[in-house]
């Protein structure tokens, strides 16, 4: 049963008269009610971005159940397998309980003085001989809001340098860069009730119904209701999503780039395009071509103003001309009367059209460009910002949009979308700081590819990793797992468990996680959502800002955050809220997000949410009469990118004749650090499998359950096949989760990255394929 | 002590524990256990055992028959209860708590050894008219066999029990009385041409033979006819009587015609040791 | 509809026996007796006047020291399952 | 000479062995008996067999208990009962490790006596029973969570279990993904039974029962 309007003021009623009666611990301040001794609050799940709400059962200090909030927005109540056993991922019996620093080959238990004494003597040092560049802080999207905004203050307005950045450059940074050059403002216009109200959705490479669960049965539930709901499917392996989709289309790896320009080719072709909208709205745009895939060490590539050219509505037609149907099929693998369809499905004026992405489009050499090219077939039919009709970037981390995106702990951002390099930006960030605006550094820092390259190349002194797990989830993992088993850099790792990285550490810094402290986090749909402390970490775990500040203060910046000890969460986040106001981004005071499951910022005057934004509709930054605006824009208008074709960085050959796909799966969780320690989850899928075409397993004499050797020019690994099973890749394709610590598949990726969002291609690469 | 059959003896013994505990221990040469098995790539049989499947299923597997008669015929050539004394892990159990209790005490009530066979009928029967394998639910062969492979230990209750019941009450009551498979081998026994063989000339009389033999009434003949050879079929041919004899006064061979008797009626008939 | 926390104080020995005949009101849920003798409880009526009655009808019960109104809520009910944000 | 047997004076020492351990030995003997074959078993009711075993009766008779089948288990899913009737025969215990459907039933090939059929070649047409949602309101799945892991982990994926979606009344905007077996093509190899999240499992392994056919084919 879900708590009632009247069941919740009836419980801050009690919680009052306890107060009075001089009882706080009965009615603390985050429960909603009780029944059976167990006391229930409200938070978002710890796992992916969907951002579901819960109920947390406490008692006796601990938690004892959790269950879907009926009252969440999201999920109504319901959960995935995961968050049905959410309470159990933080009492593996391994938790990290006390700071450990490493002896030669040993770690040895340490006092929290002594670790954080020696972290800021070497940071020190560090900065001392090397400069403030010589050190670095890499973070998450499972960083709450206030962790992420103290790392950010602290590295950028404190420390003096850029060097910070999440783990969301793996999986969020091309979707970011195409939402800033072609919005001006980072995440999506739609939310999730485009779900329910569009009729047709087009997965680019999402695999949604393991990835996203809860929304793909939100989805499935309007296709079931509304007869005329349509799901295409396009993807490099048939999955449960391809299962319940009305069509699968295979595409060749890559090949979205060849299709996507294709379709547009027909549109611009057939005059399938609004004329009207495109003419109030759009502005046409060439970049900078031939890029790099960034496989060298430092490579530099930039798509400066300089660099981008203005088009004419008819030159950038001219443009599109050579990108056929025919030419796109030999490419694509997709026919060509198939691509006419997809372009007249976008065309066709009585369908609301959805495009759906998540890491197929983003892990991607040309991530940006297919997510640019995502945009223009929805700018230039018009179908953008109205209820049900809409792109819908989706995201794999609970905050990777609330903290790395809007919070902006990327090397090149600042608070909502501003960016290092802006003198402006810096001003505002450092009048907000209080600090001088020169103490921010204009040079971008390091991004994750090349910050874990720069260990090896012994630039990198010290870098301390909170909230995730890079030694495992990084690729070429080869080479920097090897850097930091050689001891070229000083790595502190913060966790809740050992992990794959807390091994490679020189000292492991035991984490509070989740409810164990207050925090926000924010979804896909740009739902802020607030939670308070429940129960205690085990042992002397802390929390990530606790384990910031007190190395701050060492560092001489604790200055910078004059946070009273209660009520550190509110002053945090109230401090980071100034950098929304009146941006279009803006959020709501910190009560309010205590109150309610949520809120989808811009949160307008009234205290209410915005479900879309650049429309007057909805939108409070939209006058009355403008019907859409994109206000964020360089004039209002929002760019259509001309993105030509270009290979990808690595093509199966005659000795690597395979591609290789990695992705997730739905009852473990990116490296499986939680769902690995839920006996349920680990019953039910305990170990990685490599996923094989029936046709290519036959060729090879590989048979289901077999032992399989997969080679690239990086790294070797055995795996037990499986055919026939959940997935199954093309003709010519191999695909493996990550989750499983005990198979290091990223020593098989590459370390290609996309130009313009540096996010490494974890999709694609050549290995070959033997019976082990 | 005149020869030194235990040896070998016990090396068979012990040898086929540890052919039974070889899968597990990750050898692949032999699978299986005395019921059925694969040894060398040959599948032998238990011919009781295959007999209660075949009756009780009427499922007939070629191999597996002939499986059963290749042991069959292996038994027969060597002397039919051959395998209580060389092979069977329970006979070995049994004859190690027989020394164990004579150690402690002496005696005890020897049960007849014709009920064998009678036991050997109600199994059959059973099996025919209900389809139950009564000899392979209850096998201590089996049971021993699987709690050396399997590690399976609960079921070594039954042994365990056939040992205080020997102990206690009648030694050797399994293998000499109930034992259905030793009642099968003792039929094909009679007709083995691998026999023990008597020198009367030699015999002192000491009767030491008798002590030792698990089955003493099949030396009974030899006093009390003009025998030449142990006849019966329940000799398990332990050789522990020609061990035993300090006069070399028993011997065993191949005997396939049928000899001239022994006529030098030198040794005296020695009466029954025990009731 | 009015909704208000109070702490009832009484004395510690009679706490158990009051909080059963509070809670015997309609409109009045115990949340708890704590061992100095308050008694803390949500009190839940059709208009402010009836509260006001309701409570004052505590105050005079035999046992009871005070009633202290910690929390009051008189806005009026929102529909069940809206939520402020106007989802 | 003979060694006549004195049997006329019964020592107080003797008495006590014969007249009170004996009895008392073949108590015990009795209880460590009963206990194997009296306790109650997996003999009783369904015993989830190896590929190919035949109809449970007659397979009784048929397994000569040698645990061929249960040495050739690449994965140890077979094991051998301990107790009852059933003693020392093969089972599976799907919970602990279910079957894994070799492609070639190794298990099958080691079988002497004709108890697993030799005739199985095909896994995909093994009976050995049918799986069954046994608690339809406890599975999480019908209750609309994203579960459905006995979906994704079955060998015969879409074919022996298939995902039924139904609107979800009670949340009004999702769907509740029903997992539902078909038992023409259930093999019975229990890695659903194995993979159930629950303490309990919902779904489990049952008695394969024949299809009943008719001409109504609607």
């Amino acid at each position: 049963m879900g708590l009632s309007r009247r069941d919740f003021i009836k419980a801050c009623a009690a919680a009052a008269a306890f107060a009075a009666a001089g009882v706080t611990t009965a009615r603390p301040e985050w429960a909603e009610a009780a029944e059976d001794g167990i006391t229930w609050g409200k938070a978002p799940c710890r796992y992916c971005g969907v951002g579901c709400s819960v109920l947390v059962g406490v008692k006796g200090g601990r938690i004892v159940s959790t269950k879907g909030d009926p009252a969440g927005p999201v999920n109504k109540g319901l959960n995935c397998i995961k968050g049905y056993f959410l309470s159990k991922a933080l009492y593996g019996k391994d938790r990290l309980t006390t700071p450990l620093i490493r002896k030669g080959n040993r770690m040895v238990e340490a006092s929290w003085d002594e670790a954080l004494d020696l972290i800021a003597a070497q940071y020190k040092k560090a900065i001392a001989e090397h400069g403030p560049d010589s050190v670095a802080l890499y973070g998450s999207g499972q960083w709450t809001i206030q962790e992420g905004y103290v790392a950010s203050k602290l590295m950028k307005g404190g420390i003096g340098t850029n060097n910070l950045e999440p783990n969301a450059r793996l999986c969020m940074a091309s979707a970011v860069v195409a939402f800033m050059n072609t919005f001006g403002s980072d995440e999506p216009m739609g939310c999730y009730d485009d779900l329910d109200l569009g009729d047709t959705y087009v997965l680019w490479g999402a695999n949604m119904a393991e990835a996203h669960p809860v929304l793909f049965s939100r989805l499935i539930d309007n296709k079931l209701k509304h007869p005329k709901v349509k799901l295409i499917d396009i993807a490099t392996r048939r999955t449960r999503t391809t299962k319940m989709a009305d069509e699968f289309i295979a595409i060749k790896p890559h090949g979205d780039l060849a299709a996507l320009n294709a379709i547009i080719h027909v549109i611009l072709r057939d005059k399938l395009y609004d004329e009207a909208f495109v003419a109030k709205h759009v502005s046409f745009k060439r970049g900078k071509e031939n890029a790099p895939y960034g496989l060298k060490d430092k490579e530099a590539f930039n798509e400066t103003p300089a660099d981008v050219k203005n088009l004419t509505f008819e030159e950038y037609k001219a443009l599109m001309k050579p990108y056929t149907p025919q030419w796109a099929q030999k490419v694509s693998g997709i026919p060509a009367a198939k691509i006419e369809e997809l372009a007249r499905v976008y065309g066709d004026k009585s369908r609301k059209v959805n495009s759906l992405w998540t890491m197929g489009v983003n892990q991607h050499s040309r991530g940006v460009w297919v997510n640019n090219l995502i945009y223009n077939l929805h700018l230039l039919t018009g179908k953008i910002c109205k209820p049900g009709e809409n792109p819908l970037s989706l995201t794999g981390q609970p905050s990777a949009c609330g903290t790395a995106r809007e919070v902006g702990t990327f090397a090149h951002r600042l608070p909502a979308d501003m960016v290092v390099m802006n003198e402006a930006h810096r001003k505002k960030a450092a009048g907000i700081w209080g600090i001088p605006a020169e103490k921010i550094p204009a040079k971008v820092g390091l991004h994750t590819v090349e910050m874990f390259r720069a260990i090896d190349r012994g630039e990198l002194k010290c870098v301390w990793i909170q909230c995730t797990n890079p030694f495992q989830s990084l690729p070429n993992l080869n080479r920097v797992r090897k850097a930091a088993q050689s001891r070229k850099a000083f790595i502190v790792v913060s966790d809740i468990y050992p992990t794959r990285s807390t091994e490679l550490a020189d000292v492991v810094l035991p984490s509070a996680s989740w409810v164990e402290k207050e925090g926000v986090f924010g979804n896909t749909e740009r739902r802020t959502q607030q939670w308070f402390k429940m129960v205690n970490a085990p042992g002397k775990a802390r929390e990530d800002v606790w384990q910031l500040i007190e190395f701050a203060k060492r560092m001489g910046h604790g200055a910078l955050f004059p946070y009273p000890e209660k009520g550190m969460h509110r002053a945090i986040f109230e401090e980071y809220r100034k950098f929304t106001l009146g941006t279009g981004k803006d959020l709501a005071p910190y009560g309010v997000y205590a109150k309610v499951r949520g809120l989808r910022w811009p949160v307008k005057a009234n205290g209410t949410e915005t479900r879309w934004r650049y429309t007057e509709a909805d939108d409070e930054h939209v006058a009355k009469g403008e019907g859409i605006k994109f206000y964020k824009a360089p004039n209002n208008k929002v760019s259509v990118w001309f993105r030509p074709y270009e290979p990808p960085a690595e093509v199966p050959d005659r000795n690597y004749p395979f591609w290789f796909c990695t992705g997730r799966l739905l009852e473990h969780w990116h490296t499986g650090t939680m769902t690995g320690r839920v006996p349920e989850l680990r019953r039910a899928v305990s170990q990685a499998t490599v996923e094989l075409h029936p046709e290519d397993a036959k060729r090879l004499g590989i048979r289901n359950r077999d032992q399989v050797r997969i080679t690239s020019r990086r790294g070797s690994i055995v795996l037990t096949a499986e055919i026939g099973g959940r997935g199954t890749p093309e003709r010519g394709s191999v695909f493996t989760t990550f989750f499983d610590e005990k198979k290091l598949v990223n020593e098989i990726c590459i370390d290609a990255f996309d130009p313009l969002s540096k996010e490494p291609d974890f999709k694609k690469c050549a290995v070959k394929v033997q019976k082990a | 002590m005149t020869s030194r059959w235990w040896l070998p003896r016990r090396a068979v013994q012990t040898g086929t524990i540890l052919l039974l505990a070889s899968p597990a221990a990750g050898f692949t040469f032999f699978s299986g256990n005395l019921a059925s098995a694969e040894l060398a790539g040959v599948r032998l049989s238990d011919p009781l055992a295959c007999l209660q499947a075949v009756i009780g299923s009427g499922v007939l597997v070629p191999s597996f028959l002939f499986g059963a008669l290749l042991v069959t015929a292996f038994y027969f050539v060597l002397g039919g209860r051959s395998f209580c004394a060389w092979v069977c892990p329970v006979g070995f159990l049994t004859e190690l708590a027989e020394k164990f209790s004579r150690r402690t005490r002496r005696g005890g009530r020897r049960l007849p050894l014709a009920t064998g066979r009678y036991v050997l009928f109600v199994v059959l029967a059973t099996v025919a008219a209900t389809g139950v394998p009564l000899f392979e639910v209850l096998s201590p062969i089996g049971i021993m066999g699987r709690a050396v492979a399997f590690a399976s230990l609960v079921p070594l209750l039954v042994p365990a029990a056939i040992l205080l019941v020997e102990i206690f009450a009648a030694p050797r009551v399994w293998c000499r009385s109930l034992c259905p498979l030793g009642a099968f081998y003792a039929l094909i026994a009679r007709f083995s041409p691998l026999k023990v063989g008597f020198h009367r000339e030699r015999c002192t009389g000491c009767g030491d033979c008798v002590a030792a033999c698990p089955v003493p009434e099949v030396l009974d003949p030899l006093w009390q006819s003009d025998a030449c050879r142990v006849r019966a079929g329940a000799c398990t041919r332990c050789l522990a009587c020609l061990d035993s004899c300090p006069e070399r006064a028993l011997s065993v061979g191949f005997r396939f015609k049928k000899e001239p008797l022994s006529l030098t009626d030198e040794g005296r008939p020695i009466e029954k040791s025990a009731p | 509809m009015p909704i208000s926390g109070i702490v009832v104080s009484c004395r510690p020995e009679e706490a158990g026996g009051i909080a059963e005949k509070i809670a015997g009101n309609r409109g009045v849920e115990v949340h708890g007796v704590l061992a100095d003798g308050k008694i803390v409880a949500v009190v839940e009526a059709d208009s402010i006047d009836a509260e006001v009655a309701l409570v004052n009808g505590l105050q005079q019960m035999e046992g009871v020291i005070s009633v202290q109104l910690a929390y009051h809520n008189f806005e009026d009910a929102a529909p069940e399952g809206a939520h402020p944000a106007g989802l | 000479m003979t060694k006549e047997r004195d049997d006329s004076g019964i020592s107080r020492r003797r008495f006590l062995k014969e007249g009170a351990l004996a009895p008392f030995a073949l108590a015990l003997a009795a209880a460590g008996g009963g206990t194997v074959y009296l306790r109650p078993g997996e003999a009783h009711g369904f015993v989830l067999r190896p590929p190919g075993a035949i109809v449970a009766r007659r397979f009784l008779a048929a397994c000569v208990r040698c645990g061929k089948c249960a040495q050739a288990c690449p994965y140890h899913s077979i094991r051998l009962q301990d107790r009852g009737v059933g003693i020392g025969t093969p089972y599976i215990a799907a919970r602990h490790t279910p079957c894994y459907l070799c492609p070639d039933l190794p298990c099958v090939k080691a079988c002497p006596s004709g108890a697993l059929d030799q005739k199985t070649t095909e896994v995909e047409k093994v009976r050995m029973g049918t799986a069954q949602i046994v608690d339809r309101e406890g599975c999480l799945s019908i209750r609309g969570l994203r579960c459905e892991v006995c979906y994704r982990q079955c060998p015969l994926i879409d074919q022996a279990i298939t995902l039924e979606p139904r609107h979800n009344p009670r949340t009004g905007e999702h769907t509740i993904m029903e997992p539902v077996v078909h038992r023409e093509k259930c093999v019975g190899c229990g890695v659903c039974e194995n993979a159930c999240v629950l303490p309990k499992p919902v779904i489990v392994v049952r008695e394969t029962v024949e299809v009943q056919r008719d001409s109504y084919d609607f």
